[in-house]
């Protein structure tokens, strides 16, 4: 187990039992990852063996030029030693000592009044002005919660591990927490590993995701990239895509580069991907975003792209969005998403059993080879 | 047998005791039970309703107590007189002998380090010894080199186990087999202290089994045993 | 060796910590749960039967027992014979001295409990006793163990207070530990030493099977 | 304190301290509401005040018939009488029994084999098989959170109180959850209490929300109500409002029945409301999918209303959507934001630093007085 | 009243308790933490002082400690002056027959501490020796303490081995509970009275004090 990578954090972990694991990624200085996948796909496990917490039986895990842990050097540093900052999923407060405690408890051996400035700051950094003379148990969950992510920073670690470090607290003060978390990210140029199932979040703050299943890291790569373009139909339904379809290459066009993809008797027309030969069983995928409504009103561009016919199965309004569920030419297991201005859906007079025509952009169709 | 008397009976009479009742088991075909104290105890049991029938007290005092309140049949009867050695175990500085002239020299000139005696205050070998001592100008001399048992017995473990130099013991505890091993003794002269008079008494529910081992103790086969194991037998004195 | 005794004793033990277990549980969870004034009080009282000498305590026991009391009337008159000097006022008396290691233990594990568990053991609709005897209990195990280790042993040593309450009559109220306290006392050092010998090996196999059994219960369950 | 309301479940719950309460809500036999608000609002409190854990000063919950707290009246039934399904923010399994007798200790006293195959169903409810023998501390966290809510459910509660019960999961069994939720509520028809800092999944999910702020109950109505028509700048804020302003009404028009405001420097048309009195400083909100691009490559229906010009100075994309936020006549103070199609953003070579011209649609504009 | 053996007992309670506390919580600490093969063995083997009549382990103490002996020997020439009969004897045998007390609720307190707590600690980068102080140690608090008044007010109870090891030395290794006992012997029932009397409302002082203010402490902490 060897890496040429330098700088930052690098993670290889594998073991068969008791918790299965085959997970690698890299995570350098100023970067921030974030770990996404069901519950039970190891992420917490994985943060576990970062802080030394958990020794799986064979991993590599590196700081910069320093080993954590090497099973095969048999190193294996302990967890007081490798200046990580973590936020536990469950917190893990000293039930003992006040907010503002469990915060001075962690900070060195500086004076009395330093410790407890710090720790003030802190504590006002996560919006606790006020509470600091709270134990954990006379504070809300998302107050423990903002509570483990200040101690957490206290130590001023060369890595931070968050696993759900936000998902007890309300939306106001998450994006706040999210700002600060940037700014910080910024400042300290320190590998932040943060585990999340929010994936709006996950594509706010990540550089880079990391998308597990069953202690098996499948993908990583920018949010963007591996949420626009997963490898697998498996990824695809990991990181919440819908609009999730089998179909077949038939073949390749040159002008327009294009590639042509038969599906539930239609021949769809799709971002060009030369190296997936015709007959070639694939996966694919379109962004509900990517599915333009055929207008009564009037045209709109795009309408000539690969145009389906279906009826509207679900209508739901979200905001000022709605969210439409088609199935395609009535047959309910081809169910079509796509989303539009509310003022769009009231203007076509969309509703529950409309037949409508969409048209799938040509570019925003992605393909995955089956295996 | 679970209704069988029971006979209670100071500590230091263990060993002695047991081969009498095997005795007078074998010879009358009657059980008794032997229930072992210290006389305090065992006067302040009977006092609280203890089913004891026969008291053997290693202290007249006891059984004068229990006479007062009428929890006798009668004024009971001497069954043996108590002596004192003094014993010396193995490498010791002090040696025995009857005039404890050794153990003079041995406080005068410090060799001696301890000098175990029973608790003056409640053991009847303990009271015998501070006479003694004070009778030879000791008592006053020994101050905290005086180690003190609760009772006799206690008192012959401390010298058993070679803890102290010197002990004032009952001339039955130093009989023991367990002792002669680990050192010489001498037994004193009576003169120095009160007479250890052992006095036993019916109590008010004696059944005729435990008055029949009353009797059978102060016959010529249990006095010769409880002589063999260091009890004087009583003179005239009722 | 002095089977009759061995037997008597463990019977006594036996019992103690039988008896002692529920009243333990009992008072150690009141005092876990609640908070009242004098709380601290009836906690230091709970540990005084410790500081007399128990042949001390044994007899003010027998004062308290014995006939010319209330206590020893009342219970002659409703069991018709004496309470001192009787199995029965062995065990009351080693049930009194052994309150502190009944109760102690299992207090501190029913404070150790998160609350939030009972919360939803009730919010599931469990019974009072349900939600103690399927969570609680189980959760508070360990303690109330120490307390019957802790109570097991002692009432197989403790003599003091047993000779002065029982009267050391043989089969009847002669323990163990008299019973090897008398070989001591006659010099007998054999005898005591193999009794004593015997003692130990007993209880420690005893213990040391109770300890097991739990071990492994804990490190399949963890708790 | 009385109330007319019959049928499901009356709160109404008053104290000043500890925990600062005057919080009042109906849910009707077969309703789910949602209360949101912010880390430490009260929520968690409510819900303990509804489960019979906390006993505030003054108060009433009342199920059907049945008065379960009345402090006037002094009854307060035991939390075992109450029949609720609860699930903890903090799950509060019983840590010695395995997730399957987590469920089968609570299930009455039928045989065994029938608990267990009660225990084995709701368990595979929440997607569990497989793991019914394991402990607490043998799951992980959104595992365990799943077992909470299968034993929530195991005795068939009256009322059913979820304190973030989807918080740790990822959004596949998130989305499967709330299905099978909203499956249950058909079928059961019982008043359900759900806490949530996810608005989608109040949205999706709730018959009414009860916005909450330290400890007061502010508005209370159909999400889509809530959330479109707040009654306060507060209330907007709460919900996760953007496009928040201060205006002041000037005038009303009869034909087309508009009102005006005056925001800064601009005359707006706004949607009717005649009870509002000209003069009145206001406060008002737009929703960003209301707020229309003036296209380059061709007008747009309703570039008549509202023009306003301003420079983008935030240029996010999140999934197939572009959102964006401009500072009105640049001026930091005042930025609005909207979203669009990706494809539109791209079609119109939007980015950081363009100047664009938006149009506020009148009928997105929601007035609220200010105290 | 014999004050002077009162004093000694305290002493003799304060030593005890403050030489078992820091070892009891080691013992207690590793218990609870290790998993060994012979774990359940250790345990049982702890618990083993109670199980013999203070008397008889004292006579077996007096044995090991005696002259005779290689330990009093080793001691003798060390100090300088003999192990039996002398204060630090006694403090020994005080020691050795109060570990089941102290070691007994300090482990159950260690075995329900949560274990993410301590790696919280770690995580934060605190030494095991901080994590111990300011961690491990506060949440244990009331186990230790259940130790220390488990232990201090045995210790002040005991006479048995005292005596045995002691030798009733007035002002050197008489405490008040073989004064007491003395007294009892000695009929003196009065003073006897009036010493536990002194005895027991002193203790019941001293406990309930400790407890008020750890109750305190914790109404407001509630730790
Ligand atoms: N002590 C254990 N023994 C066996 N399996 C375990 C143990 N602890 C955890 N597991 C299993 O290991 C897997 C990974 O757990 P982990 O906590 O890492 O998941 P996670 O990705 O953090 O999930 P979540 O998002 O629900 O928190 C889970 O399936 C869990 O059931
Ligand atoms: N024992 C207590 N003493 C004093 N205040 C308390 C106590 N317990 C909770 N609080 C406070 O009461 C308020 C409400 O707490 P609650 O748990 O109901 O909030 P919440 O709305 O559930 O928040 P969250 O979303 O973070 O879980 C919080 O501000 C909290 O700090
Ligand atoms: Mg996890
Ligand atoms: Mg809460």
């Amino acid at each position: 187990m060897n890496t040429n990578n330098t700088g930052g954090l690098h993670v290889h972990l594998e073991q068969a039992t008791p918790i299965y694991l085959d997970a690698q990624f890299h995570c350098a200085t100023g970067e921030l990852i974030v770990l996404v996948g069901p519950s039970g796909s190891g992420k917490s496990t994985i943060l576990r063996c970062i802080a030394g917490l958990t020794i799986p039986k064979q991993g590599l895990v590196r700081f910069n030029e320093t080993a954590w842990l090497d099973t095969d050097l048999g190193i294996h540093l302990a967890p007081q030693k490798r200046s990580v900052g973590m936020v536990f999923q469950h917190y893990a407060l000293f039930p003992h000592l006040s907010a503002l405690d469990n915060i001075t408890v962690v900070l060195g051996e500086t004076s009395r009044v330093h410790r407890e400035e710090r720790a003030r700051e802190l504590l006002e950094l996560v919006n606790l002005q006020g509470l600091e003379s709270r134990r954990p148990e006379e504070l809300s969950g998302g107050q423990q919660q903002r509570v483990a992510l200040a101690r957490s920073l206290a130590r001023d670690p060369d890595v931070l591990l968050l696993d759900e470090p936000f998902s007890a607290v309300d939306q106001i003060t998450r994006r706040k927490l999210q700002l600060e978390l940037a700014r910080l990210r910024q400042q300290l140029k320190m590998p932040i590993v943060l585990v999340t199932h929010d994936l709006d979040e996950a594509c706010i703050l990540a550089d880079r995701m990391c998308v597990l299943h069953h202690g098996r890291s499948l993908q990583a790569g920018a949010p963007a990239d591996v949420t626009s373009r997963p490898d697998s139909d498996l990824v695809a339904r990991l990181v919440g895509l819908t609009n999730l379809f089998d179909g077949e290459v038939i073949d390749h066009k040159s002008e327009p580069k294009i590639t042509l993809l038969c599906w539930a008797n239609h021949t769809l027309e799709c971002r060009h991907r030369p190296e997936i030969r015709p007959g070639q069983p694939v996966s694919w995928i379109i962004p509900p975003q990517q599915v333009i409504l055929h207008r009564r009103d009037r045209p709109s561009r795009g309408e000539r792209e690969n145009p389906v016919h279906g009826v509207i199965r679900d209508f739901v309004v979200l905001g000022g969005d709605v969210s439409i569920t088609m199935f395609v030419e009535d047959n309910p297991d081809l169910p079509l998403s796509l989303t539009l201005s509310s003022h769009v859906a009231y203007r076509n007079h969309l509703g529950m059993g409309e037949h409508i025509t969409v048209s799938l952009l040509a570019h925003g169709i992605h393909l995955m080879p089956q295996r | 047998a679970a209704d069988s008397p029971i006979v209670a009976a100071a500590s230091s009479l263990n060993p002695a005791l047991n081969e009498v009742r095997q005795i007078f088991e074998a010879e009358t075909g009657q059980a008794i039970r032997l229930s072992f104290g210290s006389s305090g105890n065992i006067a302040r049991q009977i006092i609280r309703g203890a089913p004891f029938e026969l008291f053997l007290s290693a202290d007249e005092r006891y059984v004068r107590t229990l006479v007062d309140r009428a929890l006798t049949i009668d004024r009971g009867a001497l069954y043996a007189i108590g002596r004192l050695v003094l014993f010396v175990p193995n490498g010791s500085p002090v040696r025995a002998d009857r005039e404890m002239r050794d153990l003079e020299r041995a406080v005068a000139d410090g060799s001696l380090k301890r000098l175990a005696i029973a608790n003056p205050e409640h053991a009847p070998y303990g009271r015998a010894a501070r006479q003694l001592l004070e009778a030879r100008g000791l008592w006053d001399r020994l101050g905290q080199k005086l180690v003190m048992g609760e009772n006799i017995s206690q008192t012959t473990q401390f010298a058993a186990t070679g803890s102290v130099d010197a002990a004032i013991l009952s001339h039955s505890m130093a009989l023991s087999p367990a002792m002669s091993r680990r050192g010489r003794f001498v037994v004193l002269p009576e003169k120095w202290h009160d007479p250890m008079r052992h006095r036993m008494v019916l109590l008010r529910d004696a059944s005729q089994i435990a008055v029949a081992f009353y009797s059978f103790l102060r016959a010529p086969a249990a006095t010769q045993i409880l002589e063999r194991y260091g009890f004087s037998k009583p003179g005239a004195i009722p | 060796m002095d089977w009759s005794a061995l037997a008597l004793s463990l019977e006594l033990a036996a019992w103690t910590t039988a008896i002692l277990m529920p009243i333990g549980v009992l008072i150690g969870r009141t005092l876990a749960r609640r908070q009242f004034v004098a709380k601290s009080l009836v906690e230091a009282l709970i540990a005084l039967p410790l500081v007399l000498p128990p042949t001390v305590l044994g007899f003010y026991l027998l004062v308290v027992f014995s006939g010319t009391s209330p206590l020893g009337q009342i219970y002659e008159m409703l069991i018709g014979r004496p309470l001192v000097f009787s199995f029965q006022g062995l065990l009351l008396a080693s049930l009194i001295f052994n309150l502190p290691f009944a109760v102690q233990p299992v207090q501190r594990a029913f404070e150790s409990l998160p609350g939030d568990i009972r919360e939803a053991a009730w919010c599931c609709g469990m019974s009072s006793w349900r939600t103690f005897r399927s969570i609680e209990f189980p959760l508070v195990w360990t303690g109330v163990l120490s307390a019957m280790v802790l109570t097991f042993a002692h009432t197989l040593g403790e003599f003091g207070v047993v000779l002065m309450v029982g009267g050391n009559i043989p089969g009847e109220t002669q323990t163990i530990a008299i019973s090897i306290y008398d070989r001591v006392q006659a010099l007998q050092d054999q005898q005591a030493a193999l009794m004593s010998a015997i003692l130990l090996v007993f209880s420690f196999a005893t213990i040391s099977l109770i300890y097991i059994i739990n071990n492994r219960r804990r490190s399949r369950r963890e708790y």
